[in-house]
């Protein structure tokens, strides 16, 4: 079927201000809206510029604002999209070449949270013992692929971007509820100042967002809940 | 070849003041708080009575002549102006960027927080028998 | 433009890619306190290490007894005795350390009921010396490789590894036989960076992408293979590429053996339940390469569905519950990616180009080695699946290689450590020393006639699914090695359509095909000279394996009339070549 | 402005119009402490307002306030009881209905009430 892709297109070199270009694609209904800038890729406009690796919503490359929405182009088919199909960068984030934007202060606020297992104890020979029980309790959270579809669909973060996001708050909680982790602390320390977990307004577009299907919102909540007890 | 101390790679640690979980909080004992005292209050006014039946007479001899309603109304008051301008503040963080203009604005709500906080008490603790 | 010099780094380590193999390895230098950079054309946690779903085995005996000897038997055995057993040796023992570090560093590994990690079955992996299935496969969830991937990048940024992230290696620097260093291309702003370094790992990955239907990542074109290769490192076992039996028809998204593994079954166009046909006891549970074979047997007899080149995979007499519970990924691309719901419909697969047995020659401490003799080119390493050790011989087991890319990939790492030490910074090749990568990437760039280079990548793409995958003859590879040959030729005019500075991804995807017909030449070519059948590697013209005369490795160098094949022996040390039935 | 580039969905209707409408009373309770205060200072210019009130024009603003009042004193409930039960996430939609549900069914006879001596006449029910 005919589909006519709208697409930001941004030259760093040429352009002021990013521009609507048009493209009339012929595709199979099943088609990705990656399978999409591929064909305008290969054989209408070799200049356009996205990233993208696995194909297949792993790797999280190609988290882009379709028809209005975070979404990956490679899980997202053309029958769910219909006729009309609009494709812009992540909003939220600077823009180096047309769907490619700034990911490094996406990736330091992740970096920010001490993402990593703190435990200083000399491990034993063989495994540390974890419960299946203790286990699930964070198992949502290591789904995530780092794509950033929520922080740039927040409108707390769109509001003020020194806000560390949601997926930040996700890696966080992975660790700190990690019965294994020793760092809870220093981690509830930085998520409570005022760019942490307090500017999340309980919006969900994180949620809708997620490729992963992530209960980002149920994640934050924890962690302020943990910072409550803490605390009082 | 610079070495990086782990445990500070990346963010520096933010000093929290706690503030924040302050607001949080209260915002939200406020705000249940408030689903009792601000409805009640207006559904008084509104379902009980009417505007059309009140005036400052009225208030000061029919509403405020109890002790209970004077501090129903000055806690309504308190929470209302906590919730709401701690709210509003929430809101000025975040749209409003930049050191300075967000000072000001700051410095203007909280000191029209605490003006109106003057007026409303002195309203509620003298008004009846100024009135009268 | 490209005219102001190069920026020049100093290192004691550089790492090329992020995937597992190069994560673990930067790792264990940054934990010995050696200066590392690793420099990957993706952020680090895109590598496609994080693709990996099923699991990677060690035997641990949480859940049943079992020995690292059993594990090394099946690894030899699976590799259809191809293997070098001195590497498979270390990498059954290693298996078992390695994987108990991961859970140290912080892995969340499903567990038993106690807190152990947990185990499971996998095709393969068996007790005592074949004789029935084991569970040895540990897993974290469907996503085993991506908490691996996780895991080791949190780590890294623990402990301070530099990352020059969306940097193109795009030369080796290797001068009078030593290595010393490499030079980038940094995509957000066009500018060539020269990392100089003592030590220089090549953990790049795979190439899948040579192939039209392929599991693998739209950038795994071979680039430390080809870089290498160009650089007078000879290639590996090219011949032996794995192809899996479920890969998403059209796509090649691979779906997990567990499938089949859960009571799945294979149909053909008819609805015929084909496997009966060709492994008898088997069936739909045989081997990966028997089950592809078989698959391409069907389509090629016009069984394929509606004629085309797929067949059905069904499950949904398996029940709701049994689907949801254990096969949830499959659920989901089928559903995603065709639409079908598999509760009630079958779904469509084909065989995918999965992984390479072959690749850059290395020791068992992943020094690449240039020759029949073993003989090392000081300074550079590999590891992960652009090296060959080789623990898969001529056919990988699942969970094999995950276990690779860390075995190696640690190994590397320590090597590099105590060779750094040992060692002074080289001096760089006199002149400027991206003066050959410039050179090259301004021709592409200043060309304004030319071909796409789409065009060749899918030509090329195409001529090796069809001529050189699961099935090959004499017939098939002289007309691929035509079809390349030519498609090198036209590469020679091949245009670069963007011609800005920044974040051009047109001139590096130019640059990828390139890597990818440098390599498809050698495949063809290791392919066409092995006259006989092992692994992955079938000819139907010499389907029988022959030990007498290809029991060896073969080794691929660069000449200018195409590759050169020599041949290296296969290290035996406790398990004779057999038979390999299952 | 991204706020209306992003196709919003219920959690993000839900913020906003609870935004506006936190916005919206807090405005009008500055005005309303301030009228309150004339009580004592002013009693005639407050008996005045009180007439402004009591207008048809004033009912609709009464109606309006209390239609903003009511919408965020249920979402803000929505939002504790997600808050203090993070499991409730999985529902947040469906308490957003429910929300919406009590906002009509109190609502419109609120504003029925309140309206009565400006409609009424009109639907001959009387003042
Ligand atoms: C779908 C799928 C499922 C799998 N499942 C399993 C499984 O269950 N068990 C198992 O054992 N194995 C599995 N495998 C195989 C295994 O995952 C891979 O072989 C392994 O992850 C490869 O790791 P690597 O570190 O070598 O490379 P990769 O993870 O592919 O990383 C390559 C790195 O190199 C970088 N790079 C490449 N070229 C350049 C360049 N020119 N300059 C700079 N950087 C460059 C990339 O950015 C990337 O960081 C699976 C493979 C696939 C495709
Ligand atoms: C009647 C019961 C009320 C309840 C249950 C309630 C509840 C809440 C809650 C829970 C929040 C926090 C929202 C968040 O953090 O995302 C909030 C925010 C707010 N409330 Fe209330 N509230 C009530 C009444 C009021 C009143 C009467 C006012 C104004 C006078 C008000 C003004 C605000 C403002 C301005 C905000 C900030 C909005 C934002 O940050 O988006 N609230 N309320
Ligand atoms: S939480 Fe979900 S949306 Fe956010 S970065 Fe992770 S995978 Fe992407
Ligand atoms: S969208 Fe933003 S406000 Fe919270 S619930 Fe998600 S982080
Ligand atoms: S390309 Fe990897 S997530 Fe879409």
């Amino acid at each position: 079927m005919q589909v006519t892709l709208r697409i930001q297109r941004f030259d760093p070199e040429h352009d002021s201000a990013p521009r609507w270009q048009e493209y009339r694609v012929d595709a199979d209904p099943m088609a990705r809206v990656l399978d999409l800038l591929h064909l305008v890729k290969w054989e209408q406009d070799a200049s356009l510029t996205f990233r993208r690796s696995c194909g297949h919503g792993i790797c999280g490359s190609d988290a882009m604002l379709i028809n209005g929405r975070n979404r990956l182009a490679c899980k997202i088919r053309v029958d769910q999209l219909g006729r009309r199909i609009s494709v812009a960068p992540l909003p939220g984030l600077p823009v180096v070449k047309d769907l490619v934007v700034d990911m490094d202060g996406f990736f330091a606020k992740y970096r920010s949270v001490r993402p990593y297992l703190i435990n200083d104890q000399p491990p034993p020979v063989r495994e540390r013992r974890q419960l299946p029980q203790e286990r699930a309790v964070f198992d949502d959270t290591t789904k995530c692929i780092l794509c950033g579809a929520c922080t740039s669909s927040c409108p707390s973060f769109w509001a003020r971007s020194e806000y560390v996001g949601p997926a930040a708050i996700v890696n966080a909680h992975r660790f700190i509820f990690d019965s294994r982790d020793e760092g809870a602390a220093e981690r509830l320390a930085i998520l409570s100042d005022r760019d942490g977990v307090w500017r999340c307004r309980t919006i969900f577009n994180c949620v809708d967002a997620c490729p992963r299907g992530i209960n980002i919102t149920r994640a934050i909540l924890e962690v302020s809940a943990a910072i409550v007890e803490r605390t009082t | 070849m610079v070495t990086i101390d782990p445990r500070t790679a990346g963010r520096a640690r933010p000093q929290g003041s706690g503030f924040e979980l302050f607001v949080w909080y209260v915002m939200r004992i406020t705000g249940v708080m408030l689903f009792v005292l601000a409805l009640a209050h207006f559904s008084i006014l509104h379902f009980l009575f009417d505007p059309s039946q009140e005036s400052a007479t009225w208030i000061a001899t029919q509403r405020w002549n109890s002790l209970i309603w004077r501090v129903f109304d000055w806690t309504l008051l308190m929470t209302v102006l906590f919730h709401s301008f701690m709210g509003v503040r929430t809101v000025v963080i975040d749209y409003v960027h930049g050191e300075r203009p967000r000072l000001l604005l700051m410095s203007a709500l909280y000191i029209v927080g605490l003006v109106l906080f003057v007026a409303g008490t002195s309203v509620v603790l003298t008004l009846p028998d100024k009135v009268l | 433009m490209l005219d102001s010099g190069p920026v020049i780094h100093e290192f004691d380590a550089v790492i090329v890619g992020a995937g597992g193999a190069g994560l673990y390895a930067a790792l264990e230098l940054a934990r010995d306190g050696v200066p590392t950079a690793v420099i990957s054309k993706l952020y680090p946690t895109r590598s496609h290490t994080g693709a990996a779903q099923g699991g990677i085995c060690a035997a641990l005996g949480n859940q049943e007894e079992d020995h690292w000897e059993w594990h090394m038997f099946d690894t030899v055995k699976g590799g259809d005795y191809l293997v070098d057993q001195d590497a498979a040796e270390i990498l059954a023992r290693e298996a078992i350390e390695t994987v108990i570090e991961l859970e140290h560093l912080g892995l969340p590994f499903n567990r038993t009921p106690d807190g152990r990690i947990d185990q499971r079955r996998f095709g393969g992996h068996t007790r005592n010396f074949g004789e029935a299935p084991v569970r040895r496969a540990c897993y974290a969830a469907d996503r085993t490789g991506h908490m691996i991937l996780q895991t080791l990048y949190q780590q890294c940024i623990k402990h301070g590894v530099r990352f020059f992230d969306e940097y193109h290696v795009v030369d080796l620097l290797v001068e009078d036989g030593l290595s010393r260093g490499v030079v980038a291309y940094r995509l957000a702003d066009g500018a060539l960076h020269v990392f100089r370094s003592k030590a220089v790992l090549l953990a790049t990955g795979g190439f899948g992408r040579m192939f039209r239907i392929t599991s693998n990542a739209h950038t795994l074109t071979g680039d430390g293979l080809a870089l290498a290769y160009r650089r007078g490192v000879p290639l590996e076992d090219m011949e032996f590429y794995q192809f899996h039996p479920t890969g998403l028809a059209g796509l090649g998204v691979l779906l997990s053996e567990a499938a089949r593994g859960e009571g799945g079954i294979l149909l053909n166009g008819k609805g015929e339940r084909f496997m009966e046909r060709y492994a008898p006891t088997l069936l739909d549970l045989a081997p990966r390469d028997v089950v592809s074979r078989a698959i391409y047997q069907e389509i090629r007899a016009g069984r394929g569905v509606d004629g085309k080149d797929y067949v059905w995979l069904d499950v949904h007499h398996l029940g709701r519950a049994v689907i949801d519970e254990k096969l949830p990924d499959i659920t989901d691309f089928a559903r995603i990616y065709q639409g079908v719901e598999p509760y009630t419909q079958p779904v469509g697969i084909q065989p995918t180009a999965h992984y390479a047995m072959g690749g850059v020659p290395t020791d068992v401490t992943a020094r690449v080695v240039i020759d029949e003799r073993n003989t090392p080119l000081p300074g550079l390493y590999a590891a992960g699946e652009c090296a060959c050790v080789s623990v898969h011989g001529a056919n990988r087991l699942g969970t094999n290689s995950l276990l690779d890319i860390l075995v190696f990939g640690r190994r590397a790492g320590r090597d590099m450590a105590r060779f750094a030490r040992s060692t002074e910074l080289p001096e760089l090749p006199a002149g400027d020393p991206a003066e050959r990568v410039r050179g090259e990437l301004d021709a592409l760039r200043s060309r304004q006639e030319g071909e796409p280079p789409a065009r060749i990548r899918k030509e090329l793409a195409d001529v090796m699914m069809d001529d050189v995958s699961v099935f090959r003859t004499e017939e098939t590879l002289r007309r691929a090695q035509g079809v390349v040959r030519e498609l090198k030729e036209r590469y020679h005019r091949v245009r670069v359509q963007d011609g800005g500075v920044r974040f051009n991804q047109d001139l590096l995807e130019v640059r990828e095909v390139g890597y990818l017909l440098d390599i498809a030449e050698v495949t063809v070519a290791a392919a066409l000279a092995r006259q006989e059948s092992r692994g992955a590697h079938y000819r139907e013209d010499y389907p029988a394996r022959d030990d007498t005369n290809w029991l060896k490795h073969s080794l691929a160098s660069r000449s200018d009339g195409g590759p050169l094949l020599r041949y290296k022996p296969v290290t035996i040390t406790r398990f004779t070549p057999k038979p390999r039935t299952y | 402005m991204l706020l209306f580039r992003y196709r919003a969905r219920e959690g993000m209707l839900a913020w906003a119009f609870h935004r506006i409408s936190g916005v919206a009373i807090w405005l009008f309770v500055v005005v309303h402490v301030v009228d309150i205060y004339l009580v004592g200072g002013d009693p005639k210019a407050y008996n005045t307002i009180l007439q402004v009130y009591a207008s048809p024009g004033g009912r609709i603003a009464e109606v309006l306030l209390g239609a903003a009042l009511l919408y965020h004193a249920l979402n803000g409930l929505r939002i504790l009881i997600i808050d203090l039960w993070p499991a409730m996430t999985v529902y947040h939609r469906a308490l957003w209905y429910a929300s919406w549900v009590i906002f009509v069914a109190v609502g419109i006879p609120g504003a029925f009430i309140i309206l009565r001596p400006v409609i009424g006449p009109a639907l001959g029910i009387g003042a």
